[in-house]
């Protein structure tokens, strides 16, 4: 099972690349939401048997990750009608290059850290750690107000992935992850497509600087 | 159970108030709920319950010995908040007075939680509750600012749930049973996974130090308090710090339990310095007497996390300076936001000569200005002076007391210079606030001068039941073995 | 009754004494000059005729105008009777009265200045100008020759100061007290009693106004206060308490004699210095005193 | 009988004050002098040998009980207070009057009253959170006080830079109070002589309260905040305040060990204070700036006293010591007297013409005879001049420094040099006086204003005359005030508790009085011989020039021209000069101005430096998101190496 299990971190560390490298922010919405609902399989395959409270805790997430942000940042992005382009602070061969050397140093890291016997084997840490780099990468590499959520939102996959340490033991605290996914939907809601859009007439971050020092 | 009332009681408020139909006498809803509430909180001062070891949410020593500043803080808030929102009619008051209440609620269930998850969803729940308060006054300026404090303090929320999974994994690498009550993972002691705990310190300190408002993680402070009514700056900084505050001091002792006590001590006295440093240096620059009020908090901060790492006396001061600092925080940010209203501006460069238009609120800046910045016979004199003899105390601290002091100093350079820039002089013509006369009415001046009032008690006799409850909070955070 | 006379008898002496010194002074000028000059005793005549004389006040003085010299007079007077005269001692003694001296002159200079600075005319804010400020660089250097004395002797009290020599230092005292003496009663090369080019005086720029009376008293102060340092320098440097007192007496006229007619040859044979050279020479008047001072200190005599 | 009553009494009066200063001006001015009366009567019993007073309360303040003590020392102390803060309240009804200062006069009513009680509430305090807590409150009412006129930009000014330095002192005491208590356990004050390792700390009190007592170099603050105070708050500011630095070094100084050394760096800024402080005052062109200055020269006289006596105290309590502390306690006292008895002067002066330049004064003998003559006394004493009060106690710190270079101890080097520079400050002193004394006083008014100068009324004169009756009664009968004087040094250091005077001070008054009266009788003789001989006014003769003008007149600058010069390398003048040109020139000008070198040429260019830091930080916060983020993640890195820095615990 773990070997399942590593795959679909693996392919998770492929989408955090992908998201680091996408130009357009569309592909970068997808990439993230396809990460989304990869996350929201993990539960399952970590179960030998099916447990109502971790599906409850996948269902949740996939709906949360896969489905419900994704629409409400493109239609963000509709309403705002902006342009496509992402435009960067860190361009996307060094986002890329930053990614990829995270990783590395990701899984190095995870080496030196002292595991369960149940874990051992498992890529979530590496995992885990990879995404949050992501996330700060993206973070602070892009302009757009949806591209840094998007970031977040990596960010946020990675703690969910370091979660899943913890499912057996505490389920709650798993659970309570979810409540960020509620931060990324008061965001979008609540500030960007109406506010920042009637305010600024642009979701571009670098007209929010008036205030300083 | 009082201490689930103390959270559903505003809770209650809150829905009330969102049902509520008129915009004119739903303010009074705020002081109602906060005078229960701070009743019930002097309650259980006066007789402290007994507190299940196990249980998830308690009003446990830590909790009596701040709770009751936050609930008095936001009493006196509320009853401004009454004259304020009468001066504001033309502004919907629904979703403001609502958030308030919940953020009450929410305050109360992060000071009592005992449990390392549900710490975390109090605090996060408070950071999203507080964030339409922040852009009541629906000017791009404002909404700029709450996208800030959004996405730091979300980030900042993030790594502090990454650092309690951490911690939870710590403990059931320690053969814990995934009882994640600070209770149990202080009686796990040194078989907690040490490299676990220290990944967990620094996520928790930096994820609640982004929510206190540590430098370097202070970005949002100046921005949020800046954009915000007066009252919602004085319970941010008088408030929700202390919740991120306790937070540390709990996870603290975790640590020290774990045997990693010197650790994070060292680690919170570099943070709480730095902080002050650069509290100092914004301070020494700025022209916008409302920031100026975050960059001081920032700096307050700083002494808090400084207290907290100097010991049991340092605790107890740390504990003090929660209340003498709150109080007269809140003076300052209510008197600020009157001058504001008065003078139309929050910046040096146009306004000067407050104390002629708005001479009763300048009189309390002025005083609240020479409190904060350690006069006696006010509170923060007394907190501040603890500190450093706490530090003193400790061997080999006298290099940290002497930049303590320096920090000190510079900072009230920088107070004084903007504070007496904007109260003196001639008015400049026509700065006015939409040409409307701002009248300094009893509601709007006095809760600032009860604050000060309080803030002068609170230093000449500092209620023994007080001390008492410091005394009993540093027993917990520091078990006797 | 005796202390009385006694009192009487000093008085005498400083009194009548003094006007003689600035004759004598012109006279070894004149001698030098290979002039006749000026009677011995011409500073008694015109004492006496400026006594009877009225008085001419500006418009401008205050009544400080008047009493300005008497202060000046009397309290050189004072500072006088605090010096002991050879064998006869001092007419008061006590623990300190060399520094109640040096304020005494102090005050005359106060007073002084200060009635010149009545009337308002230039020439004597710049006498007055230049008084108090070379007195700064005099004063240190007469601390320092006290200091000097007192380690000497191990006391404080001009009887006790005076009696013995002043020891190994005593030739560097001598130089730096004459100095001060010149500076301090305005001889040349600081200042030239009988030039007429108001500009390059301090004393006598001071007094241009004053006359009568006042005039007198100013003048007679002048003596008595040269007639002072004569003694002071004289007693400082002789071993007087090791001479019989009709020697020690006659020492005492002596060393006055001497200084007076050192006073006058130097005056015959040396020019004004220009003002900007005189905190120089001052400055060597203090190095010697303190020279003075280190040889008597780590001399290790007492 | 104890002090007790009294003081209650005092504290009632002086809180009635605070509450009633502002509406009823009569009745506060009765109060502060009642009030002061009482505290002077407190202060009188203390001095005149009753024991030690101590008291104390159940009632905690601040969480300490309070514990009031009122020993010879602190008596003294609060002697000069009282005398000082009654005559001011006179002084200031009519000074202050509400006629003229409709604004500011009631509440600088409140804030006298005020910093009376706070600085008492530190002399009688015996707990170092009460002293911390009086200090700070009379260093703010003192604030309050000196920037009564708000409106005027160089007030605020000269108060900002005093509230700040003082702050800066403060943050010493806050070190040095608490590091005291953590060391011994408690907020207590008393004698600790014997808990050696408390030593060090009097490091920080030098510097903390050498701040306030402004001491050459810390005396930044003090010349600008004496000159643009009211003067009746210049005169409690000059005569007391920084006297409470003084206070606080001679009661801890004598309270806890004292580190080696201690006696050479208190005698060494004593000496610098003393002549630098006197070069500076001689240098300035405006009176109330002069006499801040030499508010510092006097400040450091005291410290030589006090410097002397640590030295000789550290060789075996050499009794030489013991005279010069009294000479310094003493001085505390003349100081006290004839600068506010000055600053009294200099206020109706300032009343009068309304400039505080000397080059454009003059010829005000004639129209207030009563404030010049009161002047010029106060400058006879502040010149140290027999047979005031100046001289005597400036005479007994000679005697202690004499007796210290006769005993050839150690100390006799630094000895003498203090002496010779206590020489050179007298004597720059003299000239500094005449100076202003002529300048304001003597020749012919240099502009209108002083031709339009009036005498002030008697409720300012009549404080001036007592002060001037203290003047002389120290100077004609010193020995009346001995016993108080060697009370107060037998409470410093017990090894000199009270004996006979050891100097003859019985003989100097006799002379000063002998003196005095020789001075009037010749004065009066001298001006009726002149009468007999009859006399005519004239034109001064000014060398035959026929038309003397007012403009003529040798100025301020010229008259300090010489000796400001020998100081140029510290005072450093800005020159601004135009020569006149050609044959009939048409303008020349030549004006000179002494910086506060220290202030302009030192903590200037630091400050500028520590704020081109501050920008430089401040532009960190820029406004860009992205960076805030990246500045979390740098925080994080940061701790994390903080963390494995140090983690093998």
């Amino acid at each position: 099972m773990n070997t399942n299990l590593n795959l679909l971190i693996g392919l998770a560390m492929g989408l955090n690349l992908i998201a680091l490298g996408s130009s357009r922010l569309p592909s970068l919405i997808r990439a993230m939401s396809f990460q989304g609902v990869v996350l929201g399989l993990m539960p399952l395959l970590m179960e030998a048997e099916f447990k109502w409270t971790v599906g409850l805790v996948a269902l949740a997430t996939m709906a949360g990750k896969g489905l419900i942000i994704p629409s409400l940042l493109n239609r963000a992005m509709r309403a705002a009608n902006i342009e496509r382009e992402i435009n960067p602070f860190i361009g996307y061969v060094p986002s890329l290059l930053l990614g990829a050397g995270g990783t590395i140093a990701a899984v190095a890291l995870a080496r030196t850290l002292p595991l369960l016997p149940e874990h051992a084997g498992s890529l979530l840490v590496p995992g885990a750690l990879a995404s949050v780099l992501t996330g700060f990468i993206l973070l602070i590499g892009r302009a757009k107000a949806i591209a840094q959520v998007c970031g977040y939102l990596i960010l946020e996959n990675g703690i969910y992935l370091f979660g899943l340490l913890l499912i057996h033991s505490t389920p709650l605290l798993v659970e309570a992850g979810v409540l960020l996914d509620l931060t990324v939907g008061v965001f979008v809601i609540g500030i960007i497509v109406d506010r920042i859009q009637r305010a600024f007439d642009s979701l571009d971050t670098r007209k929010l600087t008036i205030l300083r020092e | 159970m009082i201490s689930l009332l103390l959270i559903f009681l505003p809770l209650a408020g809150a829905a009330l108030a969102a049902l509520w139909p008129d915009n004119r006498t739903r303010p009074w809803l705020l002081p109602a709920v906060g005078t229960v509430h701070t009743g019930l909180t002097f309650w259980l001062l006066l007789n402290p319950p007994v507190v299940t070891p196990g249980a998830w949410l308690a009003f446990d020593p830590l909790a009596r010995a701040v709770l009751p500043a936050v609930s008095l803080l936001f009493f006196v808030c509320a009853t401004y908040g009454v004259a304020y929102l009468r001066v504001r009619q033309e502004r919907p008051n629904r979703v403001f007075v609502a958030l308030l209440l919940a953020v009450l609620g929410l305050l109360s269930a992060g000071h009592q939680s005992r449990h390392l998850g549900l710490l975390w969803i109090a605090t996060e729940a408070v950071t999203l509750a507080a964030v339409p308060l922040l852009h009541f006054n629906g000017t791009p300026r404002a909404f700029e600012a709450t996208w800030k404090y959004l996405l730091v303090g979300g980030t900042g929320i993030a790594l502090s749930l990454l650092g309690s999974f951490c911690l939870g994994y710590a403990s059931l690498h320690g053969g814990g049973g995934g009882d994640l009550t600070f209770a149990s993972l202080m009686a796990q002691g040194t078989c907690l996974s040490r490299p676990w705990v220290l990944i967990a310190w620094v996520l928790l300190l930096v994820g609640y130090g982004t929510k206190m408002g540590l430098a370097p993680m202070h970005t949002w402070k100046p921005d949020a308090y800046g954009e915000a009514p007066g009252i919602v700056g004085a319970l941010l900084a008088g408030g929700v710090t202390t919740v991120a505050f306790t937070a540390i001091l709990r996870v603290r002792a975790v640590v020290s339990a774990a045997g990693e006590g010197a650790m994070a001590d060292r680690t919170l006295l570099v943070i709480g310095l730095f902080s002050m440093l650069v509290a100092a240096l914004f301070l020494l620059g700025t022209r916008d007497y409302k920031r100026m009020l975050a960059y001081s908090s920032v700096e307050h901060m700083g002494i808090l996390s400084i207290g907290a790492a100097l010991g049991g006396a340092g605790v107890w001061a740390a504990l003090f300076h929660v209340w003498s600092n709150g109080l007269t925080k809140g003076a300052l940010f209510l008197s600020a936001g009157n001058i504001r209203r008065a003078a139309g501006s929050a910046s040096m460069d146009d306004v000067r000569g407050t104390a002629v238009f708005a001479p009763r609120s300048s009189m309390i800046f002025v005083a609240g200005m020479f409190a904060v910045t350690a006069l006696p016979p006010f509170g923060p004199f007394f907190s501040e002076l603890r500190v450093v003899r706490a530090g003193l105390a400790l061997p080999g601290h006298g290099w940290a007391v002497a930049m303590f002091l320096g920090c000190l100093l510079f900072a009230f350079f920088g107070l004084t210079r903007v504070v007496f820039g904007i109260v003196d002089g001639r008015p400049r013509p026509g700065a006015k606030a939409g040409g409307r006369r701002f009248v300094e009415s009893a509601g709007v001046i006095v809760p600032p001068l009860v604050l000060m009032g309080l803030s002068l008690w609170l230093g000449l006799h500092t209620p023994a039941v007080l001390q008492e409850a410091w005394s009993a909070a540093v027993v917990q955070l520091y078990p006797q073995p | 009754m005796t202390t009385v006379l006694d009192l009487f008898v000093r008085l005498a002496w400083w009194l009548l004494l003094a006007p003689l010194l600035p004759g004598i002074i012109n006279k070894v000028k004149a001698w030098v000059a290979g002039r006749r000059g000026p009677p011995v005793l011409q500073l008694y005549y015109d004492l006496a005729r400026l006594w009877q004389k009225g008085v001419v006040l500006s418009t401008l003085a205050s009544p400080g105008f008047v009493a300005g010299p008497a202060v000046a007079w009397v309290a050189v007077i004072g500072a006088a009777l605090l010096l002991p005269l050879g064998p006869a001692g001092a007419a008061l003694s006590f623990k300190g009265d060399a520094l109640l001296m040096l304020y005494l002159l102090a005050l005359a200079r106060f007073s002084t200045t200060w009635a010149a600075m009545e009337t308002g005319s230039a020439f004597e804010g710049m006498g007055a100008a230049r008084e108090v400020s070379y007195a700064v660089l005099a004063e240190a250097a007469m601390i320092t020759a006290m200091l000097s004395l007192s380690v000497q002797t191990g006391s404080i009290s001009l009887l006790t100061m005076l009696t013995p020599s002043a020891g190994a230092g005593a030739a560097l005292l001598a130089a730096g007290l004459f100095t001060v003496l010149l500076a301090e009663n305005c001889r040349v090369p600081f200042d030239d009693p009988n030039t007429h080019l108001e500009l390059t005086m301090i004393h006598e720029a001071m007094i241009l106004d004053h006359s009568g009376p006042p005039l007198a008293a100013i003048l007679h102060g002048a003596a008595v206060k040269l007639l002072l340092f004569a003694v002071l320098l004289t007693e400082a440097v002789l071993p007087m308490g090791d001479l019989s007192p009709f020697g020690a007496t006659g020492a005492l006229l002596a060393g006055v004699l001497a200084v007076t007619v050192g006073v006058g040859l130097v005056e015959s044979f040396l020019a004004r210095f220009a003002f900007r050279r005189v905190p120089l020479l001052l400055t060597t008047a203090v190095l010697l005193c303190l020279f003075a001072l280190l040889v008597a200190w780590k001399g290790g005599a007492v | 009988m104890t002090p007790g009553p009294f003081l209650l009494l005092a504290a009632v009066c002086l809180t009635a004050g605070i509450a009633t200063g502002p509406r009823r001006p009569r009745l506060w001015t009765g109060l502060s002098v009642a009030g002061t009366a009482a505290g002077l009567g407190a202060a009188l019993l203390g001095l005149l040998g009753a024991p030690e007073w101590e008291w104390w309360s159940g009632f905690p303040v601040g969480g300490e009980e309070l514990h009031l003590r009122l020993d010879a020392l602190s008596a003294l102390f609060l002697a000069l207070l009282c005398a000082v803060g009654g005559a001011g309240a006179v002084y200031a009804g009519e000074y202050w009057s509400d006629h003229h200062y409709p604004a500011s006069a009631p509440r600088g009513r409140a804030w006298w009253s005020a910093l009376l009680l706070s600085m008492g509430w530190v002399l009688v305090s015996s707990n170092g959170l009460h002293f911390l807590i009086g200090w700070e409150l009379f260093t703010v009412s003192a604030y309050f006080l000196l920037t009564l006129d708000r409106t005027r930009p160089e007030v605020r000014k000269a108060g900002w830079l005093y509230l700040a330095a003082s702050h800066a002192g403060t943050v010493c005491l806050f070190a040095f109070f608490a590091a005291l208590a953590s060391r011994t356990g408690s907020w207590e004050l008393g004698p600790m002589r014997d808990q050696l390792g408390l030593a060090p700390l009097l490091w920080l009190a030098l510097l903390g309260f050498g701040v306030k007592a402004g001491v050459f170099p810390l005396h930044v603050w003090l010349p600008s905040a004496h000159a643009n105070a009211p003067s009746h708050v210049s005169a409690i500011m000059s005569g007391v305040c920084i006297k409470m630095g003084i206070y606080g070094l001679v009661r801890f100084s004598g309270w806890l060990p004292v580190p080696a050394g201690a006696g050479w760096v208190v005698i060494g800024f004593g000496a610098v204070s003393a002549l630098l402080g006197i070069a500076f005052a001689f240098a300035q062109n405006d009176y109330k700036r002069l006499l801040a200055y030499c508010s510092v020269e006097n400040v450091g006289i005291i410290m030589i006293g006090l410097g002397a006596a640590l030295l000789a105290a550290a060789q075996g309590d050499a009794p030489w010591g013991r005279l010069a502390l009294a000479g310094a306690l003493l001085h505390v006292w003349n100081h006290g007297a004839f600068k506010s008895l000055l600053f009294f002067g200099a206020g109706s002066v300032l009343h009068a013409t309304g400039t505080r330049e000397m080059s454009r004064l003059g010829g005000l003998w004639q129209a207030m005879p009563w404030t010049a003559g009161l002047f010029a006394l106060g400058a006879i004493a502040v010149s140290g001049l027999p047979p005031l009060n100046g001289f005597t106690s400036e005479w007994l710190v000679y005697l202690g420094l004499f007796d210290a270079v006769t005993g050839r101890g150690p100390a006799a080097g630094g000895a003498m040099l203090a002496a010779i520079v206590l020489g050179m400050a007298g004597a720059l002193a003299l000239a500094s006086f005449v100076k202003a004394t002529a300048m304001i006083f003597l020749g012919a008014p240099r502009t209108q204003a002083a031709v339009r100068a009036h005498e002030s009324g008697w409720t300012m004169r009549a404080p001036m005359l007592g002060l001037a009756a203290v003047c002389v009664s120290i100077g004609l009968a010193p020995v009346l005030f001995w016993p108080a004087v060697a009370r107060a040094v037998g409470v410093w250091h017990p090894a000199w508790s009270p004996t006979g005077a050891p100097a003859p001070l019985f003989t100097l008054g006799a002379v000063h009085l002998v003196l005095a009266a020789l001075l009037v009788a010749a004065a009066a003789w001298l001006w009726t011989k002149a009468q007999v001989n009859g006399w005519r006014r004239g034109l001064t003769w000014d060398c035959g020039y026929a038309a003397p003008a007012a403009r003529m007149q040798y100025s301020s600058g010229s008259f300090a021209g010489i000796g400001a010069g020998w100081f140029a390398w510290i005072l450093q003048p800005v020159r601004n000069l135009r020569r006149p040109r050609g044959l009939q020139p048409v303008v020349a000008l030549r004006l000179e101005y002494v910086p506060e070198t220290v202030l302009e040429r030192v903590i200037g260019p630091a400050a500028e430096v520590i704020l081109q830091v501050s920008t430089t930080v401040r532009r960190l916060q820029h406004g860009r998101l992205q960076s805030y983020i990246l500045y979390i993640v740098a925080g994080l890195a940061a701790l994390s190496g903080l963390v494995l820095l140090g983690g093998t615990s």
